[in-house]
């Protein structure tokens, strides 16, 4: 199965759950802040995602979503 | 004479604990103080925020309306505060991870990368000293030393090299103000 | 042409939580709006937060919410259930709220046999106050107010509220999950169906306690936090249904239909 | 409508159920039981009442407010100790504007005291025993009567101004019996948009005390001051009894009035000129009413079953414009009309 | 004894610690929880300190009763919602005529209302927010230095009059951190015959508040009022600057008092004449103080951070005889002394 | 020359009782001042009466006594053994005021293990108050809130205290006992010494609950209502022992020695 | 014109009835009325006791300092009520059950073997009917009939026998009275 | 075994529970009245009595003393 996600950088609060569940690897830490002061996710281009949404499953923030191609 | 000083960042930056040090360093030379943290459901996990009034005579207030300094080591913050400050006041800016600047024309602002200063003496949970020694050395409020004391009888119990940590920090803080 | 496989819910408003970075409340509101949203019961749901870090749940639930007194939240909801039979009542409380103060009316609405559910938030902490020792903090575990550590001579066990209320005539429907792990929040959705669907039976009193982070008052990072769930709390807080009399009642039901 | 015999007590659950309560949570206690007992017999017979005994009176408040929640008329009731318990929630109902009856049925204090009939609870339910800025409409009740008519009034007004009202007896006015007419209430008049009843299709509203940001809150506490204000100004009522050519009046309300009326009509029988001001709602107080007195009668002796408390707002309403003299008899005490007219009589004496 | 900075809430903790408080028992709530906190980390470094973090407010104040009737000094604190639930333990261990000291970080309210500093429990604290005829001695402390005196002084009292005593202050004096010097407290002094230890070989005693009879009650209640009564007469505080030669007065307390020295003296550089009566009791009020003053100065502004409840016992306290304004800041909003200047200085200039 | 076999005990005050003739608590009364007598703990032993019928109970118990608020005798009782923790601290407490009211103090006190002993007189009614339902009324019973018999659906379950408290952490010991014949009195008498010996060793946590007549509430003779215990209500609170940690704790106690 | 009379006796022997009976009938018979029932701790299985005053202008007080008319019941009442009659009042008493006699002088005291009639009719738990007969023969505060009619509607839903029964005992009292 | 019993007239309430439970009928009603307003039991002289005490442990009144021979 290929999927992809869409994260919402404003929303993020760098939790870093999504990272840390994801089972592709597929979402990575970046640098950037975002206007609440946190240094919101992004995904990793180099790996695969399989929209399985474990990663919006564990993200508080309703910062993830996922879709299936 | 009264002066007011505002700090603001991240909980976990060391936020209070500059205000704190301040107050009673300033204590220490002779001075009223009053220190009043921000507390607020907003609070966990979020910013942090104080103020620290110094002054020869009793204090009324504790809160700053226009405080003379303000110290943010947040972008947030900046944000939130720049427009607090006093005309003619000082805004210090942790430039390391604050990259906005203050649109007020009417303050001076003094930029200190001080977590940057901090990774490179080794030890990036000082930035707050470092920081410190810029704002003792601009605002002249105490002599370094009544701080450094202060500081060291605040961290008290904990080991005898942290005290030798600060002060490198300080001094660091200090000598890139004067810089 | 792809497919959504994860969205916002509808019943959860588009407001940026105020809650910490990692903290449980989030999912655990994430989770009950999408059980609200596939039960369609939006319309006819009213919630009761309490006093504690989800005092604030109303900018988040867009569904009509009235805010309790700390631990009244039970009698607030048997309230409005008796006066508005037809509605869906639940009452959301921390482990503060519903075992330390509100002990009393957790009790006695269960025991009554109230027809709502309660979403029971276990952090084993005070968040809201900033993490002083709650009734479901673990021996040890140290907190503001319990800086050396809970210890059992001097501030008690942690309370373990499913087994206990498991004892309790009128519950229905009880089960512990937790929201450390993909598969305890899936576990916790399906849980808070079938609590909700057991109020829409009019079968009677429900609770989900929910093992939940906070990664501020435990001083971990959001990460260390579930592995603290699953490796240390729920060891003493085991999950799983602790009184299912849901088939019981129903075959009650069908025999006197 | 028949005139029948009833406590005091029955009465006013008579008089709640006629005004379309369907909601009443209580938790036992003397001497306000009869009144539990009765809704525990009678509310459920109208449709969709609810009577609940709660195991507290916390749990009791609270059940009412989310019941007034959604729109149903509501009512609590207990006597001293137990409406101690209920101040978080009376004062969180005062911020959420959720109107609801609450009845006092005041017996000697503090603490446990005794179940005897008291006036020691005034401060409580006209400054607010619960924490913040904000009031309650107090009814004091002096017949079987007004228990009737004021119970069925106070309904209206907790509505009118979405906020908790209080019917403030004492022991004695809850277990006496007398004879009752019930009035035909009006209509109730209860704006939908106040009621949580679920969004259904709609926004959904919420109800709340709880305001973080200083600005909202200061708002809301002049909001809601501006309504005591309103209450202040329309809602005051008291009653007068041979005040025209008094030199004297005596200050009651509710039971200790009615002893006083007693004591007076003696004392006019030896041809003493003593007054009756009673009170009938304590908040608002009928300061104006009481102002307007003392532009002709200048004596005048507070009787409370208390070592004083109505004392501070004659006292305030009356600001150096006249004597006040006090009588009080706390802790349960309840002189006798002969007795009370004795110590009248001294007084008067004093001020010739 | 040195300097030392310390915020409101731990300078409480500290005061009563070295004032010999050995059983503290509390619920955490903001903005008090610094208060518990220390003392969950202190007492129990005392020989025989007793920490109990309690199921609840009402828990906190039993326990607090039960401790006390051994004979131990003993102190619970919280904030405005959890203080009303305290209301039916204050009014019996009043009864019971139970020392103890109960702190209030006041908040905004009414209700859940918010964290901010307030003073919008007057009321309660001086009119006693629980049932009967009581009342409690209430202090309310405006510099940190004044928290660990009057904390100390409040065991005392309440020991010498064997009543609970209440410190009184917001979130503000709570949170802020100012230098104190604790002063060495006088030696205890509390006869045994109050205190419940077992009785030994000799004869058992009891304490209670529940008194059947009405005779006895009532002469309970006389004997409360007697020692009230004393306490006006004897433990009076306040304190005036700049009252000489003012042609107003503000009259506040607390943090409001603070933040009018500050707007006075800011007036004061423009010559404008005004001075500031600050009451250190709130009950008993200094009345006498005040209308000593008002034989000189007849313009009065209160300000208080709630809709106007002392305003009261400055109306009672004044009786007529000079003019009161009132200035008021509900909800948890501080204004900054010269916000507060500005409203001085309209006010005076109407005097004018 | 005859021997006394049965005397007034010394701990017990020679008042008469203001309880309706054949009222539980009288027998109750006298039993544990036979305890106290035979346990010799008379000079160290406070007490704390209840609001409720035996509100008044200083007039008979000549111990040190302090009067609770309905319901907070656990926490005052808490604070007083804290405070002095060689004394002997009992709270005597009615199905209304352990089980409504008080239910928060009661389970928490339990919970954090205090060394004290409640004695809890369980009489399925409110009897100080005239006989309004209590958390104990049985199903069906009568009373002047419950006028047509207590509904399950409407006021919920008789409460089961001692089944429940045997699931709390801090609870030692627990034991339901009836004083509606010989044989149950005499078990309540070894029950009540049994939870006071435990108090005296530092065991923790002890509760009788005693089932107790109350003919004027039941509205039945003194003897149909020992009758009624014993056929009707022991059915549905089981007399017996509900738990009994005292032997492992007196093994840990020998290990750690 | 202003009546009060107190009735007392155990609970169980209908004490209460007799006040709340007598009361209705005065209100049916267009009188004020106020009755006061007595509460406290010591009613439960002990003594029961009210107050009914009546007059034909408001009621002050319910209380009865001196009650024109004191009905016994039995024993204790006697010793307990028998000062608070009014000089030149009434005292009724149980004769069946209380033996001892008042020592007022100043009373007329009229004795009623209620309980023994009420044995006779053959249900003794009219005693308190029997003693209203009496009582209303001698106060003549209400007329028989509204007094029988009034009883009749308070025992309303229950059987018809009921009043037949308590009109029996109601009119042997009345009758003994007047012997 | 053989006991007697003295009953103190004064504290008896007439529950007759001693009556209900005596294994030898050695208790019975009586009809005075005591100053209490109750009827106080008494002895039956005709039954025996062993001096059990069971009366005594179940008088709510403590009105019964219990000796033996
Ligand atoms: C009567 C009262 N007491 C205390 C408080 C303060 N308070 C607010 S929330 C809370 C406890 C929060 O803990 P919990 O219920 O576990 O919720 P969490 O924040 O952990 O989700 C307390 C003590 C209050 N609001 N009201
Ligand atoms: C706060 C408060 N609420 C209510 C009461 C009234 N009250 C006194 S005792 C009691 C209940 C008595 O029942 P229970 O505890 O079962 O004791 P019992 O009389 O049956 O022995 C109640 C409701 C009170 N004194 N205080
Ligand atoms: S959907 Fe699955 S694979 Fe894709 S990013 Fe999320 S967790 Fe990783
Ligand atoms: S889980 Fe959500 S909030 Fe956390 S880091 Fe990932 S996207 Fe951000
Ligand atoms: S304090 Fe804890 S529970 Fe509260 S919002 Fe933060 S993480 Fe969540
Ligand atoms: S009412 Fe019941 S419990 Fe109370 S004294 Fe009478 S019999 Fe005993
Ligand atoms: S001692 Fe035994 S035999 Fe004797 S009277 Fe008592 S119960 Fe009967
Ligand atoms: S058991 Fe006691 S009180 Fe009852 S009848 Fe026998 S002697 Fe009297
Ligand atoms: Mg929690
Ligand atoms: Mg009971």
């Amino acid at each position: 199965m290929k999927g992809y996600i869409k994260i919402k950088k404003e929303l993020c609060k760098e939790c870093h759950l999504c990272i840390h569940f994801c089972p592709k690897g597929h979402i990575m830490p970046s640098s950037e802040f975002n206007a609440q002061g946190y240094r919101p996710v992004t995904v990793n281009e180099e790996k695969e995602c399989n929209g399985c949404a474990i990663c919006a499953t564990m993200c508080p923030d309703v910062a993830i979503e996922v879709y299936r191609e | 004479m009264m002066t007011k000083a505002f700090f603001s960042g991240f909980g976990g930056q060391g936020v209070l604990m500059m205000g704190i040090s301040l107050a009673t360093a300033a204590m220490n030379k002779g001075l009223h103080v009053t220190y009043l943290p921000a507390y607020g459901a907003e609070m966990r996990g979020g910013t942090a925020n104080c103020t620290v009034a110094m002054a020869d005579e009793e204090i009324a207030s504790p809160v700053a309306s226009a405080p003379d300094y303000l110290v943010v080591m947040n972008s947030p913050s900046l944000f939130s505060f720049q427009n607090k400050v006093t005309a003619g006041g000082t805004i210090f800016i942790n430039s390391s991870i604050v990259e906005a600047r203050p649109i007020r024309q009417d303050v001076k602002t003094i930029c200190i990368p001080c977590a940057d200063i901090a990774h490179e003496l080794g030890n990036t949970r000082t930035a707050n000293v470092v920081m410190m020694g810029a704002f003792i050395r601009e605002s002249n409020i105490v002599s370094p030393d009544i701080y450094l004391k202060t500081l060291e009888t605040i961290m008290g119990s904990r080991k005898k090299s942290l005290a030798e940590i600060n002060r490198k920090a300080f001094t660091a803080g200090y000598d890139h103000a004067g810089a | 042409m792809s497919k959504v496989i994860f969205q916002h819910p509808q019943s959860l408003k588009h407001n940026t939580y105020h809650y910490c970075p990692g903290c449980g409340h989030s999912i655990a509101h994430r989770v009950i709006c999408e059980v609200i949203d596939e039960l369609g019961i939006r319309g006819v749901t009213i919630g009761v937060p309490p006093a504690g870090c989800a005092v604030l749940a109303y900018n988040y639930f867009d569904v009509d919410m009235i805010e309790a007194p700390h631990g009244r939240g039970p009698a607030m909801a048997s309230g409005i259930k008796r006066a508005l039979p037809d509605s869906i009542v639940f009452s959301y409380q921390g482990d503060g709220d519903l075992a330390a103060i509100g002990m009393a009316e957790s009790f006695h609405a269960a025991n009554r046999g109230e027809n709502i559910t309660v979403i029971f938030i276990n952090n084993a902490v005070y968040g809201m106050t900033g993490g002083q020792m709650a009734p479901t903090t673990m021996l040890q575990q140290r907190t503001t107010t319990s800086p050396a550590g809970r210890k059992q001579a001097l501030d008690g066990y942690p309370v373990k509220v499913c087994e206990i209320f498991s004892q309790i005539g009128g519950v229905t429907y009880l089960e512990r999950c937790s929201v450390s792990s993909p598969a305890g929040v899936n576990k916790t959705k399906r849980a808070v169906r079938k609590a909700f669907q057991c109020q829409m039976d009019g079968l009677g009193f429900s609770m989900i306690e929910i093992l939940s982070m906070c990664p501020t008052n435990w001083k971990m990072s959001s990460v260390d936090s579930c592995k603290w769930i699953d490796e240390v709390m729920s060891k003493e807080f085991p999950t799983g249904v602790y009184k299912d009399n849901i088939p019981d009642l129903k075959k009650n039901a069908e025999k006197i239909s | 409508m028949n005139k029948v015999l009833m406590s005091g007590n029955n009465i006013i659950g008579e008089a709640a159920i006629r005004a379309g309560c369907r909601f009443y949570a209580g938790y036992p206690i003397t001497p306000q039981n009869e009144l539990t007992e009765y809704m525990a017999e009678h509310i459920r017979k109208a449709e969709g009442g609810v009577f609940i005994q709660s195991e507290s009176e916390i749990a009791a408040i609270n059940m009412i407010a989310g019941a007034s929640a959604t729109g149903t008329r509501v009512m609590t009731s207990s006597s001293s100790p137990g409406i101690d318990l209920k101040q978080e929630g009376i004062s969180s109902m005062a911020a959420c504007e959720l109107p609801g009856v609450i009845v006092n049925i005041m017996r000697g204090g503090p603490g446990l005291g005794n179940i005897r009939p008291s006036q020691g609870d005034y401060f409580q339910a006209t400054r607010g025993g619960g924490h913040g800025d904000y009031r309650t409409i107090v009814m004091a009740p002096a017949t079987g009567q007004e228990l009737a008519d004021l119970t069925m009034d106070a309904f209206d007004l907790a509505d009118k101004y979405r906020t908790p009202v209080m019917i403030l007896a004492d022991g004695m006015m809850g277990q006496m019996m007398e004879p009752v007419i019930f009035k035909k209430p009006p209509p109730r008049n209860y704006p939908e948009k106040f009621m949580l009843r679920g969004a259904g299709d709609g926004r959904s509203k919420f109800i709340r005390g709880l305001l973080l940001d200083p600005i909202d809150s200061e708002e809301h506490n002049w909001k809601l001051y501006r309504k005591y204000e309103a209450v202040k100004k329309s809602e005051v009522h008291c009653d007068e009894y041979l005040t025209q050519d008094a030199d004297m009046v005596v200050v009651a309300y509710g039971t200790a009035a009615r002893i006083a009326k007693g004591a007076i009509k003696r004392l006019r029988e030896k041809g003493t000129k003593i007054g009756l001001f009673r009170p009938i709602t304590l908040w608002p107080f009928p300061e104006r009413e009481l102002r307007t007195l003392a532009l002709k009668i200048k004596n005048y002796l507070v009787f409370e079953m208390s070592t004083g408390q109505m004392l501070d707002d004659v006292r305030l309403a009356l600001q150096g414009y006249a004597d006040i003299e006090f009588h009080g008899r706390p802790g349960g005490a309840v002189p006798t009309p002969s007795q009370l007219a004795n110590v009248i009589a001294k007084i008067y004496d004093k001020i010739d």
